[in-house]
């Protein structure tokens, strides 16, 4: 319980990427999905950091340094189409957002 | 010779072909002559053939070129003028060609002539084919050429509808009758790996006797369907909606007796399974009497003409069958005359009556007709087989073959039909030409026939009463084919006691006949009288109830079982079937369209419900995979 | 000792945080809340020894995509609410955790068959920073680069998306409102 | 040019039809009748360029499409596909020649053009992707020509037909590929030649699998029971042009690939599946006569008809002999013939009254007395008169089946009593009897358009029955190959004893089947 392993890593990496989930699901303002899919990627990062430590294997940061890029850029991006969205319809709830209907 | 063999069998084709050109047009009487005349030269190239090979000449085989070859197969357009052949070519093309140029005469009226002229050589060139083909293969051509030949005549007159049904009859019992004989074709492929007559007859001693047995019996099917033979035989009455020249060539003379020729043909065969014989034997004597019963009381003259034919069939498969294959082709010989005789003169009779086929409805017309009267009497005399005409020889003699045979139920049949066909022979004799005149008053002014209708039916005259005559060149000319039995009681008192209680029979029977139907009082039955109402005579009348049966039972069920098939079956099972899948597929797309709502919250939710999906896949295979050897050995466990 | 302390610490507070981010209806408490947890995040990669991935998360996330958001809800009214109707909860939550637990089941499963070997192991006496910067401009570097245009690509797009027209209308009222207000303001001096 | 005369007479007609394009309205006929005939005398030059005693493949072309996985373009002919080219040629040809009034003539005749690349590629292709491509591509000129032309239901038919035999090539598309697999699992080479694959013995699992895979493809297209249902929509929604070439030459693709793939690549799978294979047909045969004799619409009883003939096809072909699938091949070319002909009638009758029902008529025979002559002449060649083309095909393949079973035999024979049934039965409703309805009374006869088409499949119909060895001949070499091939394949006990060896009997040529190489 004391000596932290790489399974308790993996349970709070886990916990965290469920509240992501969760977000992601009942979000219904965009802006605070983006916010949802922040913690789901953070949540995989622990994952990947714990990894990299608990098995001397830098390849995990290398993937923890790209995720973070990644997010970067879809931030810029989301809040780009984001204000574009929120100018033509002025307003940014995701119940509005079906113009796909099939 | 065999330039004459290609005259022989090819000019009917050229005749056909030539009334063909003139089809569609209105009657030309070149279109009947030119196929005529060539029939002629056709007769002629036989006589000459027989002539050859009476001669003691060699037997004449061309190949004239491969039909079909592959694998093992090897069927070629072969064709044998031999002894039992020319015969067969003497008859056809002999009473083909008194039969067509009587037919100028009797369709002289006929939109149709044309038509009729090319149909009618159509069919004298499959019968050409049918006999003088040396193989199985051929003979099937001609075969099914015939049955073709006699649908198209049979239904000449496709306007009206009992002859285009009587067509179709015709055409598919022979099919159903055809399978059983292309079954037998298979078998003797098979089992002989040829179909030539010759080479397959040889390498047949060497087969086990059950499946000479199966070959003999489909062979006999095929045979029994061609020649209307019980339970086939329904057709050949029908046929007779045909003109009566067909009747005359087709379902008297010729394409019915191919049945015969088949078995005669096969001999060495039949001679290899006795009980298949005696079997054919017992169905012919069977229907011998079985159709005479039913001539007794018909009253159309063509039918009762037809029935009798239908019973003489019987006596040549009784004598074909206990292995008399000579004395069954000399009667199909002397048949083919004077039947063709007696049709047309029953042609005269119609032409006379207009289309008047119930001859309670003449009477008397001897006084008009005589030539036409004298030929049918002739002809009647001949058929009854009274001393010296050609029924004497040739039927007698089948009396004698069962009788040597020991086959006394047999003979007993025969005799007795011999009795009951001399009476409805002579019953529509006497019915027609002589008594009161009862036509008169049903506003009919017969007349006789063209002069010319008369002199071309006079050389079957010649011929039937002088066919016994033959009877000695025959035998020696046949016998060096068929088996040389010679039929002779063994005491010449128990033979002069046969011949001439038979004779007395037959002669009590034509007495009784004239008698009850040349009366005065004769009227035409209108179905009070008592007999008419008697079981006996409704069950005779209504043809043992067999086509009824053959129409309730069978022609029924399978139309309405195709349209169930069709519209229960194929449409509500088959295609439902394809259909229910689709509209499953159709049913899931519009269901699921609702997850396509367009709504990112939604499609979110199902989107991570899918990444469960998949997730568990992975971790299901991962374990499998770590796991697989333990689950191998649970699975064997379990006897998967 | 202290390490447990300090993971069990940081992870309450990073649940927590998280916690409030998706569930408070208030967009300013959801960012901040996220803020602290990215901040809190960090620690976990010190703990780790993972000290470059620390800084970086300090950096990136509390730092310019936090300005980002910020800058973001500037533009949005973010007094208007956005209703939330919910759905079934469970649907939800349950999907959430049998998600995550299958990922760390897929996750784990390596590591326990284990059969893993490190690829690019840590060198001895050599500092996280140091072993990072061989690893990432070495096997990595081609990645890098990608990941490198991949930003400026989202940078010029963000720029290109956010500012279209910017000049044009600066309210975040539509031009329908703004008609609408215009006319209102009409009718008030009218009458 | 002769080297590469398949190619040409594949994209022949494709390219003219796109040059068709540039056509006017008004001289595309000539045009498409021109490149028809032109088409159609190469076919006939490749005939005669045909070595008849060679088995193997001839005029072999070989292009590298994807070297790495063996997709190459090789073409060849043996005696099996000649004639069914041959068949493909001559029909479009007196189809476009005898194209009655129809709008948009020149859509029509494009698409035509472009059905006969397909056509032809199929028969062609020696590669199974190629086979693959021309074989779903057929689909489409055809969807087309129902599609635009048809009935008043012809979006439902064209779509059935579409999806229908679409999903069965789709699961012969995983079976090809499984295919290719094994050989690449056996030799470690890719390869999708099929002349690769003869020399391929699988085992007899595998070879149950993908006979198995392979028979829903075929099944379908030829098409067998329970999957026939969508040929009588498509007959009967179909333009007569379409119909005719569907009966004519799109059904024999089913047939063909039964003896091209299934029969030497599977032969122990081939015996395994005969007797099941062999009551399927049976069934086909004999329902399908019942069926069609229920019919009101004279053209549902040619379609219903065809898939009763198809069954006699299938019936020769698992007779797994030299007789029945000689037989069978050649009752592909007389069935194409006779049913093409029957459909052709067909429309010359619908052209003049604009409808099919058989109650609608009666009497026709007085009326018009040509017509009645050759719809009688290819009456009698569909019920398997003797000296007429079906009947050569249909007695070969009862023969050789006759071998592996006496009492299928006998029943599959019943054909030529139920097929003698419907056909006697539609011709006594449409030309017998008297004329009753006024509007049959002035029917012209069959002009001389409609002449041009039928005269010659008359003379086929009457000279083949005659003298079937031209054509019989080149087969019967082709198939010797193949059944000795299968022999010397075939593993189980059952198998060998089921194939006949003809070893000893012929040579075959061994060196044009590795010209593929």
């Amino acid at each position: 319980m004391m000596e932290i392993g790489l399974n308790h890593y993996l349970v709070l990496s886990t916990i965290l990427f469920a509240i992501g989930l969760i977000g992601v699901m009942r979000r219904k303002n965009l802006l605070l999905l983006f916010f949802a899919t922040e913690i789901l990627l953070n949540s995989v990062n622990i994952a990947f950091a714990a990894i990299s430590h608990y098995y001397g294997d830098l390849t995990g940061q290398m993937f923890a340094f790209f995720v973070i890029a990644i997010a970067a850029s879809e931030v810029a991006v989301g809040l780009g189409l984001l204000i574009v969205w929120h100018k033509r319809h002025s307003n940014i709830n995701l119940d509005t957002l079906s113009t796909m209907k099939g | 010779m065999e330039k004459y063999l290609y005259i022989a069998l090819f000019a009917p084709l050229v005749g056909s072909m030539f009334a063909a050109l003139f089809g569609a047009r209105p009657k030309t009487l070149i279109a009947g002559l030119v196929p005529s005349i060539l029939l002629f030269v056709s007769l002629v190239a036989s006589s000459i053939l027989l002539v050859h090979i009476l001669g003691g000449g060699e037997v004449v085989h061309v190949e004239m070129m491969t039909w079909m070859a592959t694998g093992d197969l090897y069927i070629p357009f072969g064709f044998v003028v031999d002894q039992v052949s020319v015969t067969m070519m003497m008859v056809v093309t002999l009473v083909s060609t008194v039969v067509h140029f009587y037919a100028i005469g009797y369709m002289d009226h006929d939109k149709g002539f044309n038509r009729f002229f090319a149909w009618l050589s159509a069919f004298v060139f499959s019968m050409m084919i049918l006999v003088m083909s040396d193989n199985f293969a051929g003979l099937f051509i001609g075969w099914e050429g015939v049955g073709l030949c006699s649908w198209g005549l049979i239904g000449f007159w496709y306007h009206k509808e009992s002859a285009t049904w009587a067509a179709n009859e015709a055409f598919i019992m022979n099919r159903i009758a055809d399978l059983g004989m292309l079954i037998g074709i298979f078998l003797v492929y098979w089992n002989t790996g040829t179909l030539q007559y010759a080479e397959a007859f040889a390498a047949m001693p060497a087969l086990d006797s059950e499946t000479l047995t199966w070959i003999g019996i489909f062979l006999f099917v095929g045979a029994m369907g061609k020649s209307a033979q019980f339970p086939l035989h329904t057709w050949l009455a029908d046929a007779m909606e045909g003109p009566t020249p067909v009747s005359a060539l087709i379902h008297a003379a010729t394409m019915v007796t191919a049945g015969v020729y088949l078995v005669v043909r096969s001999n060495e065969l039949y001679a290899l399974i006795p009980h298949i014989g005696l079997f054919i034997a017992s169905l012919g004597a069977f229907v011998a009497i079985f159709a005479a019963s039913m001539a007794l009381v018909n009253r159309d003259i063509k039918r009762v003409i037809a029935y009798s034919t239908l019973s003489q069939l019987g006596y040549m498969f009784a004598a074909a069958g206990l292995g008399a294959y000579w004395v069954a082709l000399f009667h199909l010989m002397a048949h083919a005359f004077f039947k063709a005789l007696l049709f047309l003169g029953a042609g005269n009779v119609m032409h006379a009556m207009h289309d008047e086929l119930d001859p309670f409805k003449m009477g008397g017309l001897g006084k008009t007709m005589k030539g036409t009267m004298i030929l049918m009497t002739l002809a009647s005399v001949a058929l009854a087989g009274i001393f010296p005409l050609a029924g004497f020889f040739s039927k007698d003699l089948i009396l004698e073959v069962a009788f040597i045979d020991h086959h006394f139920i047999i003979y007993g049949v025969l005799l007795l039909t011999a009795g009951l066909t001399a009476f409805y022979s002579f019953r529509i004799i006497a019915l027609i030409f002589h008594g009161e005149d009862r036509h008169t008053a049903l506003g009919h002014h017969p007349h006789e026939a063209y002069t010319f209708m008369l002199w071309v039916m006079a050389p079957l005259a010649v011929l039937a009463v002088i066919a016994g005559a033959l009877k000695g060149t025959y035998f020696e000319m046949v016998t060096a084919v068929l088996p040389a039995t010679e039929y002779h009681v063994h005491s010449a008192a128990a033979y002069w006691t046969m011949t001439i209680g038979t004779q007395l029979f037959v002669l009590v029977a034509i007495y009784l006949a004239y008698k009850k139907y040349m009366s005065k009082d004769i009227k035409i039955p209108d179905g009070t009288s008592a007999m008419e109402n008697s079981f006996g005579y409704k069950i005779l009348k209504n043809q043992y109830y067999i086509p009824y049966f053959y129409e309730e039972y069978l022609v029924r069920p399978y139309r309405e079982l195709s349209t169930i098939l069709w519209k229960q079956v194929d449409m509500k099972v088959v295609d439902a079937t394809v259909d229910g899948i689709a509209g499953i597929i159709h049913t899931t797309g519009v269901k699921t369209r609702d997850m396509q709502s367009g709504n990112l919250s939604t499609m979110l939710k199902w989107m991570v419900a899918g990444t469960i999906g998949m997730l568990s896949l992975a971790v299901v295979f991962g374990l499998a995979v770590r796991y697989s050897g333990e689950i191998k050995t649970i699975l064997s466990g379990l006897g998967v | 000792m202290f390490e447990a302390i300090a993971f069990y610490l940081f992870s309450f507070l990073t649940i927590l945080m998280f916690f409030i981010t998706v569930t408070t209806s208030q967009a300013l408490y959801a960012l901040t809340a996220l803020a602290a947890g990215m901040i809190f995040i960090s620690a976990f990669f010190f703990i780790l020894g993972a000290e470059f991935l620390g800084a970086i998360q300090i950096v990136v996330y509390s730092g310019a995509v936090m300005a980002l958001y910020a800058f973001g809800m500037m533009f949005f009214d973010t007094t208007r609410e956005v209703k939330e109707k919910q759905g079934n909860k469970y649907i939800v939550v349950g999907l959430s955790t049998l998600a995550a637990v299958l990922v760390v089941a897929i996750f784990a499963a390596p590591i326990v068959s284990d059969n893993i070997t490190a690829l690019y192991p840590m060198t001895e006496g050599v500092g996280n920073t140091q072993d990072v910067g061989m690893v990432l401009f070495t096997k990595y570097l081609v990645p890098f680069e990608v990941a490198a245009v991949m930003l400026l690509v989202a940078m010029i797009a963000g720029i290109v998306l956010a500012g279209k027209k910017m000049d044009l209308s600066l309210t975040l009222y539509s031009t329908a409102e703004i008609k609408d207000m215009k006319k209102d303001q009409e009718k008030k001096v009218l009458s | 040019m002769i080297d590469h005369i398949l190619s040409i007479l594949i994209f022949f007609p494709a390219v003219a039809a796109v040059f068709g394009f540039m056509i006017q309205k008004d001289s595309i006929r000539a045009y498409g009748t021109a490149v028809a005939v032109i088409e159609f005398a190469l076919s006939l030059w490749l005939w005669f360029a045909f070595d008849s005693n060679a088995a193997g493949m001839q005029f072999m072309e070989h292009i590298a499409l994807v070297p790495a996985f063996g997709i190459n373009y090789i073409l060849g002919v043996d005696g099996i596909s000649l004639f069914i080219i041959i068949l493909a040629a001559f029909f479009t040809m007196i189809g476009i020649a005898s194209l009655t009034d129809t709008k948009n003539v020149k859509n029509m005749i494009i698409t035509l053009l472009f059905l006969q690349m397909t056509m032809v590629g199929v028969f062609a292709a020696l590669d199974a992707i190629v086979f693959y491509i021309f074989w779903e591509l057929s689909l489409v000129p055809m969807l087309y020509i129902i599609g635009a032309w048809g009935g008043p239901l012809r979006i439902y038919a064209s779509v059935k037909f579409f999806l229908y035999t679409f999903a069965g090539s789709l699961v012969m598309l995983v079976g090809i590929l499984f295919m290719a697999y094994f050989y690449f699992q056996a030799t470690g080479v890719w390869s999708f030649a099929i002349l690769d694959w003869y020399r391929l013995i699988l085992p007899e699992t595998f070879q149950l699998w993908l006979f198995v895979a392979f028979f829903f493809g075929f099944a379908i297209k030829v098409p067998m029971f329970p999957f026939h249902t969508w040929l009588p929509y498509a007959h009967g929604q179909a333009p007569t042009i379409g119909s005719v070439i569907l009966a004519a030459i799109l059904l024999k693709m089913g047939t063909y690939a039964f003896i091209r793939f299934s029969l030497p690549l599977f032969p122990d799978a081939s015996v395994f599946f005969m007797f099941p294979i062999a009551i399927i047909a049976i069934i086909m045969i004999i329902y399908t006569a019942m069926v069609a004799y229920a019919q009101e619409d004279v053209k549902q009883v040619v379609a219903y008809s065809s898939v009763s003939h198809m069954g006699v096809i299938i019936l020769g072909t698992f007779a797994l002999n030299v007789e029945g699938i000689t037989g069978s091949i050649f009752l592909m070319i007389a069935h194409g013939v006779v049913s093409g002909a029957l459909f052709l009638l067909v429309g010359v009758i619908y052209d003049r009254r604009h409808t099919k029902m058989m109650n609608q008529f009666g009497g026709l025979a007085s009326v018009m007395p040509r017509y009645a002559t050759i719809f009688g002449i290819m009456l009698m060649a569909s019920v398997g008169m003797p000296l007429t083309i079906n009947f050569v095909g249909e007695f070969l393949s009862l023969l050789g089946f006759y071998q592996q079973s006496h009492i299928l035999t006998l029943l599959a024979g019943i054909a030529i009593i139920v097929g003698a049934i419907y056909m006697l039965a539609a011709y006594k409703k449409m030309f017998f009897g008297e004329v009753t309805i006024e509007e049959n009374r002035n029917l012209p006869d069959v002009n001389k358009r409609e002449l041009i088409a039928l005269i010659p499949l008359t003379i086929i119909t009457i000279w083949l029955g005659v003298y079937p060895k031209p054509v019989l001949e080149p087969i019967n070499n082709s198939v010797e190959s193949i059944v000795q091939l299968m022999h010397d394949k075939s593993q189980t006990e059952e198998a060998k004893s089921r194939i006949p060896n003809l070893a000893g009997k012929i040579v075959i040529s061994k060196a044009s089947q590795e010209e593929a190489h």
